[in-house]
């Protein structure tokens, strides 16, 4: 087995297992060193497949912004941080629910994709990137940013103070 | 085009006087200082009716012919050379005089000129004057409308507003309800008639619109023109069911109007009117214009051999049927009502043996006669303010001139020589004798139309003396009774002159020989002297055995014992068949709509409100989903993805190997 | 040439809103409005001539104004209207009954503007209904006029308002998604090229035999809940006895209409074939509404309802009228609409009186009123006479024309509504024997005659009875002008 | 490269992550941790586009799916900012951020 190959099933092995575990554990803030991992793992599987930019995005906005965020969440509406989470235990159901779902989907993926192996990874200059962004998908981008605004904008409107 | 200078131009004014006279009085009538001027204001439109009436009339006698004056066109629809009426046509509003139609014109105007009269001091302690005064001046101008028609449709058209007129005045004292009752009754006994008389006019009119290709009906509706008969039947070409069928539906609405068996029974119950009202409308007018719609349809449109069948059955039936009803009746208005229905009976018979001629030629006596028989019966209640006969007695002496003038209608309706009735059934009797050879089926409608004639001398002369014979009235509670004012006592005198002399008028006896043309059976009332005695014999004898029962003041009672007593039960109950019309009426039809009307509240909206339930309760039930809880909506769209990907694996591939959808 | 229909409409919306600001005002706001649009329209019969049928078989209009609204590759909407002899007489029926309506209601003293504005916005748009000749513009006038009556019905009206209000407009309103459907069926079904008449006319009838039935069948359904006919009519009792004397003449003066012009205007002159096959399925239809709306009519005790099942009566007639397709029938159709706008107006407003009077509409409890009320009772006479169909008034020569076009088709099946023409004859006099007749009974003591107003626009609509009772051919010579005349 | 890293196993990846969001999107009650359950999921799908751009056919997909995958990552980060904001306002509001007892949604 090639590194990249030893690299992904170790890569592969930690998302999952730290997805798991934030879920699972009862202290939040522990959730979010694991969410923070799981994020830093998934940048590791992008560069893997030597898709860099998505990597430093990944990185910068998941494992940086979004883990902040969330965990400034926590202090906010939490007296203290370490407090624990209401156990809600597994619930059987649900987990065989969603385990359904992805036998399911991967039945449909093994249809669609048929197992066939591809040879090369592809990898894209940052610039390509930024012209196809850029070009066919500036319309797109474009309401992006504004959907980004009104969000914000939105968030704003309900955080304000003396609202009750 | 009108022409002022040809009189029968002006014939549209014979209605419009006094329609013009309805909308004075009716809207200044209550206004006016006296009740009184609003009734002189119609009588003097009236008269002026009459005087252009007869004029138009005697001109006609003069120079018989058919005059056509077509004012307006009603409705008109272009015709688009294809379907159903490829000509269109034109439905035209105008006058026609022609000898029929001049005669009927002598007997409205003058009759109804004569009852205005009379109604001044008939009615003249009466409220209501106004309103009695418009609604007979709308009544005679519809009525001269009917007979100045120039056809069918226009014929329909007044013939439905001189029912409505009918039924206000028969309804007049409204307050009564066996009044309000009548009148009702009488408009919808008389609109069955309608109803079938207006399909038949959808016969004729669309047989022709659709075959008339030579225009003429087709483009102009339905001109009472001379010798259409056999231009119809040729136009009906071998439809001889159709034109049987058209005949019996125009003897349908001639029944309902001249109150011919089985649609009699209004007639009697209209007596709630006022006097006038029934002498006027009730026996001379109105109840006549089924006879002259019959008469006119044998000569313009004509019957079949079936239909004339029919019409004869009819009338010679009713004439006896009405005549037995009247035996026994203790209202002196009703048993001239009785014998109202009895004589419309023997016109119809003579119209239906094919005499129409003579069949108009008794409408003529007859209106004079009877009209002056309900005058005399009016000036009576007038007198004593009471209409039953054994309550009443000795009235000869204070009132002389209604006495003779009751008199004088008692033995013209009783065909005695040589009053006007006389001539004109006699007519009757002779020219049905006369067809009897060839048609042996009339035989029995001959011999009710016979024995008729003992029963009406009978029933009249019963209902004379007790009236009149005899030395106080039999109810001492009655007020002194005394002559009314000259307004009514003139009238009946008119009257009187009219009921002796109307059958010797030079033009009524045999005045079908001024209108030439086809239609007409050129030889009618061969005089059979043998027959003529036979009548005139028949009559003697009922007004003996009535003078024997009834005169000079005697009562007759029928013992309790007697085996004539269910008889006289049934008749006095008029075979129970307004019982039985009210029966079906009343409780059939109400029931029935008061069915329909459960089905309509319980079970078609109580569907409607079903559904609505189990709509709301399925919403209710369905809303519970909405627990307005995140994870629960999570769930439901895990739910979808599942079953998205179910269908993408199993149902898509279960289709695409099934062929597709 | 002037855009005379945008004009009228115009003013006639001007005045509406006009009448919602006016407040105190309103009345008279409104009243200069309906004088105002009734000239109009006078003036408009006056000029109206009719440009006949093109080269391609298509019926042209009078006054004819076509914008385009919406275009997209597939679609052209377009704001087209225009009149004919069968649109011209329910213009002038919704002028008259505009100005009777605001007349009658002259001191109405609850929210007059707003009751005045929506008693003139049920009539614009009805106005709209009659003159729009595109699908998209028909309904959007066809909906407008439901959003008023259901206030005027839900503020206005008797103690189970709500409930009335509802109804009708469930009703109706499905009736109306059902017209929709049809008519866009028969737009995209037939590949037309835009949805305006002319647009329509040619591939509609081009459509196939069965397309044509089910197309027809359904406008039929979804027209005739607003006719209505059985068994989709029970709306309709409940509406009018709880609307108010206004809503109720509206109602069934103008809004009936509607359900008879669309079935002639999209159904008739659309799928000509489809109304030939569907023909059994409309005499049934016809033929039960005849038969119920009558005799159920019988066991009414309260006025109102009596002269609504009366309406489905009439209404059944005109239906029957259409069905038998011929000149004579539609010719009868148009009449008869116009006819019973009138008198039912009349009656309605008859039925609103005698509960202002006496408090009561119960013909069971009251008892003899003429002498104390003569006009009224003379009201009542003249209408009920009307209606039943007695000659020299308004409804004589439609439902003749009517019958006798019926017979011609049918033969003796039209035994059926003569006979039921007995049983209408029957509850007007049963109802005016009770009512009018007799001993007095149940007359409240301070009971007084019918005020100015009502009495003034009840003897508008008794002077036009008579008018056209006598000289019908004032209509029927505009109702000529249209495709009526092509017909078989 | 010599030993390319097989489709399926990197769908078997993608598809776990998923279902460990989606187990926790529909257990847990935790409003934050809805929030990074429904991440977890998101961040599924975008491991799919550039898997998928990494190995597409042509340069031009493969950079419409990169592009795809940056909008998500827009998106996602959006999303969280609205979401905390809303478990800002629901503390502040109701003093819990136990999304079972935020029913208001219910007419």
């Amino acid at each position: 087995m090639s590194p990249e190959g030893l690299a992904f099933l170790a890569l592969g092995a930690v998302a999952v297992g730290t997805a798991l575990a934030a879920l699972l554990v009862r202290e939040l803030v522990h959730t979010i060193i694991w969410i923070a991992t799981f994020f830093v793992a998934l940048a590791g599987i992008y560069f893997l497949l030597e898709a860099s930019f998505l990597g430093i995005l990944q990185l910068g906005v998941y494992a940086g912004a979004v883990t902040i965020l969330l965990l400034f969440g926590i202090m906010v509406t939490r007296r203290r941080i370490f407090s624990r989470e209401a156990a809600t235990g597994l619930s059987l159901h649900s987990l065989a629910i969603a385990l359904l779902v992805v036998v399911l989907l991967a039945a449909v993926a093994s249809d669609l994709a048929g197992g066939s192996n591809h040879t090369t990874i592809h990898s894209y200059a940052v610039v390509d990137l930024s012209t196809t962004l850029f070009g066919p998908y500036g319309g797109w981008l474009l309401l992006l940013g504004l959907v980004m605004l009104s969000a914000l904008s939105g968030a704003i409107y309900l955080v304000r103070e003396g609202r009750e | 085009m009108f022409d002022p200078y040809n009189i029968f131009d002006w014939a549209f004014l014979v209605p419009l006087l006094p329609a013009l006279a309805f909308v004075f009085v009716g809207l200044l009538g209550p206004r006016l200082k006296r009740l009184e001027y609003g009734g002189w204001l119609a009588v003097g439109f009236g008269g002026a009716a009459m005087a252009l009436g007869v004029t138009l009339a005697a001109e006609e006698m003069l120079s018989p012919g058919t005059y056509t004056d077509q004012q307006y066109t009603w409705l008109s629809l272009p015709g688009n050379g294809s379907g159903a009426f490829p000509n269109g046509f034109s439905l035209v509003v105008g006058t026609l005089v022609d000898p029929i139609s001049a005669l009927m014109l002598i007997v409205v105007t003058v009759v109804g000129f004569l009852v205005l009269l009379y109604s001044i001091g008939y009615m003249h302690q009466d409220r209501g004057l106004p309103r009695y005064y418009a609604e007979l001046s709308l009544f005679l101008a519809a009525m001269n409308g009917l007979v100045l028609s120039d056809n069918l449709l226009e014929f329909f058209l007044f013939w439905e507003l001189v029912g409505v007129c009918s039924y206000f005045l028969i309804g007049f004292y409204y307050e009564k309800p066996s009044a309000a009752s009548a009148a009702k009754e009488a408009f919808l006994v008389t609109r069955v008639g309608d109803i079938l008389f207006l399909l038949g006019i959808f016969v004729y009119f669309s047989t022709y619109a659709t075959r008339g290709a030579a225009g003429g009906w087709a483009a102009n509706g339905f001109p009472f023109v001379q010798g259409n008969a056999p231009y119809l039947a040729g136009a009906m070409g071998g439809h001889s069911t159709t034109l049987t069928i058209a005949g019996l539906l125009i003897l349908g609405g001639a029944a309902g109007k001249s109150a011919q068996f089985p649609l009699h029974v209004w007639l009697p119950d209209a007596m709630e009117g006022p006097t006038t009202v029934s002498a006027l409308i009730h026996a001379a007018t109105m109840v006549a214009a089924g006879v002259y719609l019959l008469a006119v349809a044998s000569l313009f449109l004509g019957f079949t051999p079936t239909d004339q069948l029919a019409i004869v059955a009819i009338g010679g039936f009713t004439s006896f049927f009405a005549a037995t009803m009247a035996l026994v009746n203790p209202d002196i208005k009703r048993v001239i009502a009785y014998s109202t229905i009895s004589q419309l009976g023997y016109m119809v018979l003579a119209v239906g043996a094919g005499f129409a001629m003579v069949g108009l030629y008794h409408l003529f006596t007859h209106a004079f006669f009877k009209a002056l028989l309900f005058l005399a019966a009016g000036s009576v209640i007038h007198a004593v303010g009471t209409q039953d006969l054994f309550k009443m007695g000795g009235l000869g002496k204070p009132m002389r001139i209604t006495g003779f003038a009751f008199l004088v209608g008692g033995l013209s309706l009783s065909g005695i020589f040589p009053f006007a009735g006389f001539w004109s059934k006699d007519d009757i009797l002779s020219s049905v004798y006369g067809t009897l050879a060839t048609h042996p089926l009339y035989w029995p409608f001959f011999l009710m139309a016979l024995v008729t004639v003992f029963l009406t001398a009978y029933y009249i002369f019963r209902a004379f003396f007790l009236t009149f014979s005899g030395s106080a009235p039999r109810d001492p509670g009655l007020g002194h009774a005394h002559e009314g004012a000259w307004v009514m006592t003139g009238p009946l005198l008119v009257l009187s002159g009219l009921a002796i002399v109307a059958g010797l008028l030079p033009f009524a006896h045999g005045f079908g020989s001024l209108l030439p043309g086809a239609g007409i059976p050129p030889n009618y009332g061969s005089t059979d002297l043998l027959l003529s005695g036979a009548s005139l014999g028949l009559a003697g004898l009922g007004i003996g055995l009535a003078y024997y029962l009834w005169g000079n003041g005697r009562v007759f009672a029928l013992a309790d014992s007697s085996p004539a007593q269910p008889v006289r039960r049934l008749l006095l109950r008029r075979y129970y068949m307004k019982d039985a019309y009210d029966a079906v009426g009343t409780r059939g039809v109400y029931g029935l709509a008061r069915g329909a009307d459960f089905v309509e509240r319980y079970m078609i909206d109580g569907t409607v409100h079903g559904l609505e339930r189990a709509f709301a309760g399925l919403s209710d039930r369905l809303r519970k989903i909405e627990s307005g809880v995140v994870l629960d909506y999570a769930a439901f769209l895990v739910s979808g993805l599942l079953f998205l990907l179910l269908f993408l694996l199993v149902i898509g591939p279960w289709v695409a190997s099934n062929g597709g959808l | 040439m002037l855009p005379t229909l945008s004009i009228l409409l115009l003013s006639l919306l001007a005045g509406t809103v006009l009448t919602f600001l006016a407040g105190k005002a309103a009345r008279w706001v409104a009243l200069g409005t309906s004088m105002l649009f009734l000239l109009e329209v006078g003036a408009l019969l006056a000029n109206f001539t009719w440009p006949g049928v093109n080269a391609s078989g298509v019926p042209q209009y009078g006054f004819a104004e076509s914008y385009p609204w919406i275009t997209l590759p597939w679609l052209h909407i377009s704001y087209t209207v225009g009149a004919d002899g069968i649109s011209l007489p329910l213009i002038l029926l919704t002028a008259i009954l505009q100005l009777v309506t605001v007349v009658y209601s002259f001191e109405e003293t609850r929210k007059p503007a707003a009751w005045f504005g929506l008693v003139l916005l049920t009539c614009l748009g009805c106005f709209g209904v009659f003159i729009s000749l595109d699908i998209l513009l028909f309904f959007l006038f066809w909906e407008l006029v439901l959003i008023p009556m259901f206030f005027l019905i839900g503020y206005w009206g008797g103690l189970n308002r709500r409930y009335a209000a509802l109804k009708f407009f469930v009703y109706t309103h499905v009736g109306s998604i059902v017209m929709l459907v049809a008519l866009l069926v028969t737009a995209f079904y037939s590949h037309a090229p835009s949805f305006d008449f002319a647009g329509l006319y040619g591939p509609a009838q081009a459509l196939g035999v069965t397309t044509q039935v089910f197309l027809f069948a359904a406008m039929l359904l979804g027209f005739g809940i607003k006719f209505p006919i059985v068994p989709f009519h029970t709306w309709l009792p409940d509406a009018h006895v709880e609307a108010p004397t206004g809503g109720s003449v509206l109602l069934a003066g103008l809004l009936l209409k509607l359900g008879g012009y669309g079935l002639i205007r999209w159904g008739l002159e659309l799928l000509p074939t489809g109304l030939v096959h569907d023909q059994p399925l409309l005499y049934a239809v016809a033929f039960a509404s005849i038969i119920w709306g009558s005799v159920i009519a019988l066991a009414q005790r309260d006025l109102k309802r009596l002269v609504a099942y009366s309406s489905i009566n009439h209404m059944g007639i005109v239906l029957l009228a259409i069905a038998v397709d011929s000149n004579l029938g539609l010719l009868a159709a148009v009449l008869l609409m116009f006819a019973h706008g009138i008198v039912s107006a009349l009656l309605f407003m008859v039925a609103g009186s005698v509960h202002h009077t006496f408090g009561s509409r119960d013909i069971a409890s009251i008892h003899g009123i003429t002498p104390r009320t003569p006009v009224l009772s003379t009201m009542v006479m003249v209408g009920s006479l009307a209606s039943l169909g007695l000659p020299a008034l308004i409804s004589f020569p439609a439902e003749f024309g009517a019958l006798l076009a019926t017979w011609d088709r049918i033969g003796y099946w039209v035994l059926i509504p003569l006979l039921l023409l007995v049983v209408t004859a029957a509850f007007y006099l049963w109802m005016m024997q009770r009512m009018l007749f007799g001993p007095m009974e149940g007359v409240p003591e301070g009971a007084r005659d019918v005020r100015w107003p009502e009495a003034l626009a009840m003897s508008l609509l008794v002077a036009l009875t008579v008018l056209y009772g006598i000289l019908p051919g004032l209509l029927t010579n505009v109702i000529i002008h249209s495709p009526v005349y092509g017909l078989p | 490269m010599s030993d390319p890293i097989s489709t399926a196993s990197f769908l078997g990846l993608s598809g776990a992550l998923l279902g460990v969001g989606l187990f926790g999107i529909l257990t847990r009650r935790n409003f934050i941790l809805l929030l990074i359950s429904i991440e977890i999921a998101i961040n599924a799908a975008v491991l799919n586009f550039v898997y998928f751009a990494a190995f597409s056919s042509t340069a031009a997909s493969g950079l419409n799916g990169q592009a795809a995958a940056v909008v998500l990552v827009g998106l996602a980060a959006t999303e969280i900012a609205v979401g905390l904001a809303i478990v800002l306002a629901l503390s502040r509001l109701r003093g819990s951020i136990n999304v079972a007892e935020a029913t208001s949604l219910r007419l």
